[in-house]
């Protein structure tokens, strides 16, 4: 059963974003921006950061303000909320780091849709404090931001021989295109979900003997 | 010519040549019979003799009250030994009565009612049939005489008389039609007259020449009328011979006489034969002793309750390392575990093959090539049937028409996987079937 | 009681099964792409022998290793693994780089196919998936075609001669090839695609045998040559005859073996007729207005995927139900 | 001309779900059974249609008129929101079979990307009205289309052997992948 | 308070704040973002049209073009932005052209969502080269595989003739239109 | 300029905002429609961002689904363990009160080892397909030893042994009974937990059939019915039957059983008997 929260150390309220609930091996959203945006680690980086920026402080107003609002009403709030975070990261991106705003295209507005979930999630569990609401909250998105580096990294290197932009791959290695097209986001996407759920089921069995 | 003939099906090596130019001989009969008190479809007998009693042939030795029923008699006089559970053909423990047989020769039949069907009475005829214990002989084991008089409501206009015998190996209907025509058409004439049809068929295969030619001689004394049909397994089986004869289809979880059809075996119509004119009980039916693990294939007219090995030693002895012992044809036949299983009525045949590798070949993921589904003579999908069946998804099978299966093997026959898919599906049913009871 | 002795072996009927094995259907398949495999050695030179080699080991290994790792039964002597290995070389240029083979061959096999759960169960043609991914990964080299016989002894890259396909040239160039020529093979193309009496001919054994269903090669040519046509009367001088449509590029092998692969077709008479007339339009579409110069690969995988929806819609009516005769 | 361009697009060459990745989770969670698929690549159609007229509105006679451009995505999802909130109580008000058939997948719709990103490419690109309304029915379309494809792979990969691990969204993903290789073949249909 | 009221003033009451809000990031970021657009604006006109001192925007009917002219306030040339479908999406281009129209003085690839590595590499400083000195009449063309030996024609992208060819036909059909404007 | 963009953007959310909650309201109003109460609670207590994850179309959708109890209530991903706890009370309030617990018991001896097998099957190897054709032991009354029942246990409560019997992990046994409805041969019963004697044969063979084929099964020796004094034991059908409902522990049989097919076991912790015996 579900311990009291404050007995829980905040660092596993932090670190369970990771992996016991990382938001796209686990709970399986927001995966439009994780395979649209991985075609670089640093598109990933970008994404994720933006993703940290909005889901912190919208976790932050939200659980402030979640006891005042109706529930009929309690979503068109939050969306209202998160949509504002994610306007001004993008206005952001655009006054100081114009080419990568193209670079994330629409993906950047498209946190909102994710967000309402994991704003709506964080809302929900309302034992929770403000604090430990914020920790959740940057748990998650650093989790969600971990996996964005990874899969970027992954198609970078096999699609560009780069990684962050530095060759790693000798000349000798011919780089897949594919892996920068969406057939190759999805299936790397998907070997990673395996691999992890294959892990996972490692580590049960040998939990259970 | 174009022949009759249905969608679907399959055409196994023949293998008829074995035993089809052996005469039917009288079977003898060994020191001991077991009589199976369930040889029918329906409500078991229990025994009307007890241990120690002296029984005499045509006696009727288990019975119960209820309609569909077959009384079981005893097959020859001797005294009545044991009553109690064997190995049944079904591969279940059943009740018998074992037999010892004794020296006296004496009979107790019924009285015969005549030869001639238009002076018959069918009611009279009727009443015979079920006293004689007569079951559909071609397989089923249905009583006959509860399929002969069906609800009024269905009109029955045709009847057939099912003279294919599309099971490879099988011969017993064949040289009944040849050297026993005249008691077959007779046989069908009362059926007709129980059922009061006009038209009567008889469909044989088109690889058995001679006995079209027999019969189609014949019938110009007794009247019905022969039709050939192509050869394909599964020709014989009720649902195609009428889609192949009158153009009809039986309609899913119907029986034939929901299209205005009854059909019968051949051996149905001699037993009834027999029973009326005679008023022989049903006592002994042929059986065709063959394979290529027999010696000397054969067909016999054996008593009910004749050991498989009494009959394996008439034909010969077995050949070679034994692999299976079929009772029935190849492609429906029950798999017995022991030599000791007696003949039952619904026992067309005795097949004994030889140890071959490929019996132990075990099965691969279904390739889809569609081979089953252009067999499969009901149009279900078998390759999906089993997957699903193997997935354990109960439901769903009966979404995908298990219950529709006629279990003739055609899609298992064809299957480059050998996949068990009649035995995923027979599991399948019983499951459903076990599924249902628990919901009552 | 003396035969008694020894146990009978129980089993459900039937007792008889067909001669017909999944090892033996692919093991006929494998040998009717022979004379197609030997005449692409003769037309492109040893180096084409070398991407067989190296596609059939790759293969052969790859199975061999994932099914161990699945500890599923072994599997690599129903011969389907070589099928993919041989169809996989025959739709790709003739200097695709070996490497490139390998990956094709990998992918095929793991993503392809044991990805679902190995053979029967994959949804997509695996080969055609191999070649696909790696069009997507290098599609330069995919487009990078030679002359045959010219420079057939040599084994590198640059010795032959460039070249476009004949439906590359159609398309960017409008010049159309001979029919004879594409018919007999003496033009550019993919390995095994050039020759398509070779592959007709191993194809017609494959229908009389039963192992490829005749509806899904028919249908597709039909549709071809009538879409074809119609577009060919309304506009010769920029549509190709039907018969170049015909016999030009991957249509002859894809038809004829790679749509009819068993386990990515549907199981219906109807379905493969639907099937067929999918693929033919799709290949007409992209051929006359996509951006590709050959069709035959997507439409088929496309076409793949719709399968189970094919199927599903063309179930057989059950014996006995609804409206019979 | 340009209309069925951009129809064609939207529903084969820059098909939403495959090559823009927009609504992968309704297309992962829901691609599970043909019929519900199918319910929901209809109720998405008409979800993207209508919001496809509403936010070109928006964005026409407020947001550009007004000269307010960064309200755009405040705006769009609040609009879409409530709009969809709306419909959803209306349908369920007003018909039992048509909320079962498709009003209960509504819900669903406003937390997917496909809504909203077809409201922001829509006034990225500058479609006019009928151009936009075209541009959401085909991308409705494209979903449904995706959508019911995979439905009927994962129904027949129900009863596959497929490896442990992969099963469920692992599996579906490296499908939706080779789809995405599949429908490759449709490129440069719409070039110039 | 009234349960439906609440809901009113609550939610009226966060749209604007949230209005608020966003117009103060809004206004400070604004000036920033501007100068982005503009200076983005300026290096692709100073790559297609070399050597100009200023330029000016003209709109006309449906077209919109710069005059570009040099320190002594001289029309030199004229920079074209320009649209259309390539393999994948839409390009997105600038073209530079002389006074008369009859030559361009370059090309540059704003957007383009062609396959990376191949129909990508229009975007390529060496393929945008090529249009530097190509004659428009009777229309720009291009060849495959080789070096191109008309003075109208250029070389397309090994593999990628499509984008090349969207290239060529986007800035052909813009210089017609434009020739009818002026 | 400033100011003008503040008012303009203050103005139009504001009359976004404001119509929006409008037809809100209004609806909310007038287009009320009043739900199954559990299947309100349930849908108040998910998070409500209808993802889909859970397969089904948005929460509501798996709200009805779990009042019905057609899912497991831990099917919410975003949710997590919290949602489900709480789904299982909001449900499990109006779940009946479980009577005496049950556990399930494998009521066959003959392995491996003890039953002799006489024929050799092929096909399909699950225990419901062999017994259309009656499985390889000599015995029909058998188990036939391919594990349905542990298939179908859905608490992982029972696992095949060497000697190729079922066991049942009584722990983790939860009486559900689905091990019973899985075996074809009738192998698997469900007893009261706190049972622990047992005749663990189903052979209605006689005697000496049985002791050709196995030699672990009952032989209907009698011995135990004759020498037992609970009146707990009896061979009916040529099987020895305990009868619980004598509430006697028949010791003595237990001694007795020349072939120890009545064998006591050890009590499953917590559920020791606490009625006097004997
Ligand atoms: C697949 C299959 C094949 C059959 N083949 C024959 C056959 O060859 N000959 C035959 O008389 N009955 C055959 N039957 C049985 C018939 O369907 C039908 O039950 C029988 O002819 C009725 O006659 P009866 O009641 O006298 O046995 C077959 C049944 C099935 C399901
Ligand atoms: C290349 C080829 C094409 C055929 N085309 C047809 C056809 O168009 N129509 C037809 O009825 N039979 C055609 N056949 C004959 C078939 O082999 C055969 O009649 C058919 O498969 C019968 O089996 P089915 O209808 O059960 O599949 C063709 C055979 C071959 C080898
Ligand atoms: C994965 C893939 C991506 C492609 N991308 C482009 C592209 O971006 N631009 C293009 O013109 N053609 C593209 N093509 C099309 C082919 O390369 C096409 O065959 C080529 O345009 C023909 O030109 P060629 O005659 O120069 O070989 C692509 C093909 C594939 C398989
Ligand atoms: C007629 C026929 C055609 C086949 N075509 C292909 C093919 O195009 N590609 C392939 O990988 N395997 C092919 N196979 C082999 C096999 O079916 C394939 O590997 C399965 O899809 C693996 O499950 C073919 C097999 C047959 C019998
Ligand atoms: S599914 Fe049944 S009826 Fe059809 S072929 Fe197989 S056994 Fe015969
Ligand atoms: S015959 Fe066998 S392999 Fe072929 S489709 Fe049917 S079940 Fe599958
Ligand atoms: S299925 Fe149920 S009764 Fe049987 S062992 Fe498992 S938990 Fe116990
Ligand atoms: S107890 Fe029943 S289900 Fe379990 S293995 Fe034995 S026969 Fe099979
Ligand atoms: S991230 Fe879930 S639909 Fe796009």
């Amino acid at each position: 059963m579900a311990a009291k929260d404050d007995r829980k150390s905040v660092g596993v309220e932090f670190v369970k974003g990771f992996w016991k609930e990382n938001p796209i091996l686990v709970m399986l959203l927001g995966m439009c921006p994780t395979l649209a945006v991985t075609t670089s680690v640093i598109n990933g980086l970008t994404m994720g950061l933006a993703v940290v920026f909005v889901l912190t402080c919208s976790s932050l107003i939200v659980s402030i303000v979640r006891n005042i609002i109706p529930k009929q009403v309690r979503i068109p709030v939050f969306i209202v909320i998160i949509a504002t975070f994610v306007t001004m990261v993008d206005l952001f991106l655009k006054a100081f780091l114009l080419d990568l705003s193209k670079a994330l295209g629409p993906f950047i507005p498209l946190i909102v849709v994710n967000c309402i979930i994991l704003g709506r999630a964080e809302a929900f569990a309302s034992k929770k404090g403000v604090f430990l609401s914020v920790v959740d909250a940057l748990g998650v998105s650093f989790g969600f931001t971990i996996t964005l580096i990874i899969l970027g990294g992954i198609r970078e290197v096999l699609g560009m021989r780069t990684f962050f932009g530095h060759p790693v791959l000798g000349e000798g290695f011919e780089p897949w295109i594919v892996m920068l097209l969406p057939p190759g986001a999805f299936i790397t996407l998907g070997l990673l979900l395996g691999v992890k759920n294959s892990i996972d089921k490692r580590l049960k069995e040998k939990r259970s003997r | 010519m174009k022949l009759f003939s249905f969608k679907g099906g399959v055409h196994p090596p023949e293998m008829k040549e074995l035993a089809e130019d052996s005469p039917i001989r009288k079977a003898e009969i060994p020191k001991n019979l077991t009589v199976p008190l369930v040889q029918h479809i329906g409500v078991p007998c229990k025994a009307t003799v007890e241990v120690g009693q002296q029984v005499r042939e045509g006696q009727v030795i288990g019975e119960t009250q209820a309609f569909v029923t077959a009384p079981v008699h005893a097959p020859v006089s001797g005294k009545v030994k044991k009553i109690e559970n064997v190995l049944h053909p079904l591969g279940i423990k059943a009740p018998a009565v074992l037999l010892e047989v004794g020296e006296g020769e004496e009979k107790e039949y019924m009285e015969p009612l005549g030869d001639d069907p238009a002076k018959l009475d069918s009611k009279q005829m009727l009443e015979r049939v079920q006293q004689a214990g007569i079951v559909g002989m071609g397989g089923a084991t249905f009583p006959a005489h509860v399929k002969f008089a069906p609800p009024k409501e269905k009109k029955i206009d045709t009847f057939i008389i099912n003279g294919c015998e599309c099971e490879p190996y099988l011969t017993a209907d064949y040289r009944v039609m040849i050297e026993w025509g005249d008691d077959v058409l007779l046989g069908a004439q009362m059926i007709s007259k129980i059922l009061g049809v006009e038209r009567t068929i008889v469909g044989i295969e088109e690889n058995k020449p001679e006995a079209i030619e027999n019969l189609r001689q014949l019938t110009g004394n007794v009247g019905g009328e022969v039709q050939v049909v192509e050869t394909k397994y599964p020709q014989g089986a009720e649902k195609m011979l009428i889609k192949a004869l009158l153009g009809r289809e039986v309609p899913s979880g119907g029986l034939p006489m929901d299209v205005g059809v009854v059909v019968s075996n051949v051996g149905t119509a001699v037993a009834v034969c027999e029973a009326v004119r005679d008023g022989k009980p049903l006592i002994e039916r042929v059986v065709t002793v063959t394979g290529n693990g027999v010696g000397k294939p054969g067909n016999f007219l054996a008593r009910i309750g004749t050991s498989v090995q009494s009959l394996v030693d008439q034909a010969g002895g077995t050949v070679g390392t034994v692999g299976k012992l079929i009772m029935g044809g190849p492609m429906m036949g029950l798999a017995q575990s022991s030599f000791d299983t007696p003949v039952i009525k619904g026992t067309s045949g005795i097949l004994i093959m030889q140890e071959q590798g490929e019996m132990h070949e075990t099965h691969l993921p279904c390739i889809k090539c569609s081979f089953c589904v252009q067999a499969c003579p009901v149009y279900l999908i078998p390759s999906r049937l089993s997957i699903i069946a193997e997935a354990q998804n109960w439901k769903k099978a009966e979404e995908f028409g298990v219950n529709d299966c006629i279990e003739c093997g055609c899609c298992n026959y064809v299957c480059p996987s050998k996949r068990p898919i009649v035995q995923f599906i027979k599991t399948t049913k019983m499951k459903l079937r076990k599924l249902k009871a628990m919901e009552k | 009681m003396g035969e008694e002795a020894q146990a009978l072996i129980l089993s459900t009927s039937p007792h008889a099964k067909s001669t017909d094995s999944v090892r033996k259907i692919m093991g006929i398949v494998n040998l009717m792409l022979l004379p197609a495999v030997a005449f692409s050695i003769y037309q492109f030179g040893l180096y084409v022998l070398a991407m067989y080699a190296v596609s059939i080991a790759t293969c052969l290994a790859t199975e061999y290793l994932v099914v161990r790792w699945r500890k599923r039964p072994f599997s690599l002597n129903d011969g389907s693994a070589l099928v993919t290995a041989l169809l996989l070389v025959m739709v790709l240029p003739p200097r695709f780089p070996l490497y490139g083979v390998i990956l094709g061959a990998v992918v095929a096999i793991v993503i392809g196919k044991q990805i679902f759960g190995g053979i029967g169960y994959n949804i997509f043609n695996p080969a055609l998936i191999g070649r696909a991914f790696l069009a997507a990964a290098y599609p330069v080299w995919i487009t990078s075609w030679i002359t045959p016989r010219i420079g057939v002894d040599g084994i590198s890259m640059t010795d032959a001669v460039s070249t476009a396909t004949p439906l590359a040239q159609m398309k960017f160039d409008g010049v159309v090839a001979a029919a004879a020529d594409l018919f007999l093979g003496f033009i550019g193309g993919s390995i095994g695609e050039t020759s398509a009496l070779l592959l007709l001919i191993g194809a017609i054994y494959l229908i009389v045998k039963k192992y490829i269903k005749w509806r899904i090669p028919l249908s597709i040519f039909l549709t071809v040559a009538v879409l074809g046509g119609i577009f060919h009367l309304i506009n010769p001088a920029r549509f190709p005859n039907p018969l170049f449509h015909l016999f030009a590029g991957g249509l002859m092998i894809g038809a004829l073996y790679m749509a009819t692969d068993m386990v990515t077709s549907p199981i219906t008479k109807k379905g493969c007729v639907y099937f067929g007339i999918g693929i033919g339009l799709l290949v007409i579409v992209i051929r006359l207005f996509g951006g590709l110069s050959e069709g035959a690969m997507y439409a088929i995988l496309f076409m793949n995927a719709l399968v189970p929806l094919i199927n599903r819609a063309t179930k057989p009516r059950i014996f006995g139900t609804g409206a019979g005769e | 001309m340009e209309v069925i361009l951009i129809f064609i697009s939207a529903v084969l060459v820059n098909n939403f779900v495959l090559s823009y990745f927009l609504g992968i989770c309704p297309f992962i969670g829901v691609s599970e059974r043909i019929e519900s698929s199918v319910s929901m690549g209809f109720a998405v159609t008409f979800v993207l249609t209508l919001s496809a007229a509403i936010t070109w509105l928006i964005n026409n006679y407020i947001l550009i008129a007004f000269n307010v451009p960064f309200l755009q995505y405040v705006s769009f999802i609040i609009v879409i929101a409530a709009l969809v909130q709306f419909v959803e109580m209306f349908i369920r008000k007003t018909s039992k079979t048509l909320y079962d058939a498709l009003g209960i997948y509504l819900p669903l719709i406003t937390t997917n990307c496909a809504i909203l990103g077809l409201a922001l490419f829509g006034a990225l690109r500058a479609y006019s009205f009928i151009e936009n309304i075209v541009f959401g029915i085909g991308a409705g379309l494209g979903f449904t289309l995706a959508l019911v494809i995979m439905a009927g792979i994962r129904e027949e990969l129900d009863l596959a052997d497929v490896p442990e691990p992969l099963k469920g969204a692992a599996i579906t993903l490296i499908i939706a992948g080779l789809l995405a290789l599949a429908f490759m073949g449709f490129a440069g249909l719409i070039s110039v | 308070m009234n349960r439906r009221l609440k809901m009113l003033l609550i939610m009226t009451l966060f749209a604007c704040i949230s209005g608020g809000v966003l117009s103060l990031v809004y206004l400070i970021s604004a000036p920033l973002i501007e100068a982005n657009m503009l200076e983005e604006e300026r290096r692709s006109i100073l790559n297609v049209v070399p050597g100009i001192d200023s330029y000016e925007e003209r709109i006309e009917g449906e077209m919109k073009y710069f005059e570009c002219k040099d320190a002594s306030g001289f029309v030199v040339g004229y920079a074209l932005p320009a649209k259309g479908n390539g393999y994948q999406g839409v390009i997105k281009l600038m073209v530079g052209l002389t006074p008369d129209l009859s030559e361009i003085t370059g090309i540059s690839i704003l957007e383009q969502v062609e396959t990376p590595g191949l129909g990508g590499r229009i975007s390529e400083q060496v393929f945008q080269d090529q249009f530097q000195g190509i004659k428009t009449e009777p229309a720009v063309g291009y060849v495959k595989n080789q070096a191109p030996d008309k003075d109208t024609d250029i070389q397309a992208v090994t593999g990628a003739t499509i984008s090349s060819r969207s290239v060529v036909t986007i800035i052909n059909r813009n210089i017609v239109k434009f020739r009818e404007i002026l | 300029m400033g100011i003008a963009v503040l008012i303009i953007s203050v103005a139009s959310m504001g009359g976004i905002g404001l119509i929006l909650s409008l037809i809100l309201v209004v609806a909310d109003k007038k287009l009320a429609v009043k739900e199954d109460p559990r299947v309100e609670r349930a849908l108040a207590a998910l998070p409500g961002i209808n993802c889909g994850a859970c397969g089904f179309a948005g929460c509501s959708g798996f709200a009805a689904a779990v009042a019905e109890g057609k899912i497991s209530v831990s099917g919410c991903r975003p949710g997590g363990q919290e949602v489900a706890a709480q789904l299982a009370q909001i449900l499990g309030g109006e779940e009946a009160e479980a009577e005496t617990p049950k556990k399930a018991r494998v009521f066959c001896s003959g392995g491996l080892k003890e039953a002799v097998r006489d024929k050799v099957y092929v096909g399909v190897r699950t225990c419901e397909a062999a017994h259309i054709v009656g499985g390889d032991k000599a015995c029909l009354y058998s188990c036939i030893g391919y594990g349905d029942c542990v298939d179908a246990c859905p608490f992982d409560a029972m696992y095949m042994d060497e000697n190729g019997l079922p066991v049942v992990i009584l722990e983790k046994c939860t009486g559900c009974g689905e091990c019973v409805k899985a075996c074809p041969r009738n192998i698997m019963g469900l007893t009261d937990a706190d049972e622990t004697i047992h005749v663990y044969c189903r052979s209605q063979d006689k005697g000496p059939v049985v002791r050709k084929i196995c030699s672990a099964g009952c032989i209907a020796c009698k011995l135990c019915e004759k020498d037992d004094d609970t009146g707990a034991v009896m061979v009916v059908d040529n099987l020895a039957v305990i009868d619980y409902s004598v509430h006697k522990d028949p010791l003595k049989a237990i001694e007795r059983c020349p072939t120890k097919v009545i064998r006591v076991s050890e009590p499953v912790p917590g559920f020791e008997k606490e009625k006097a015996r004997n």
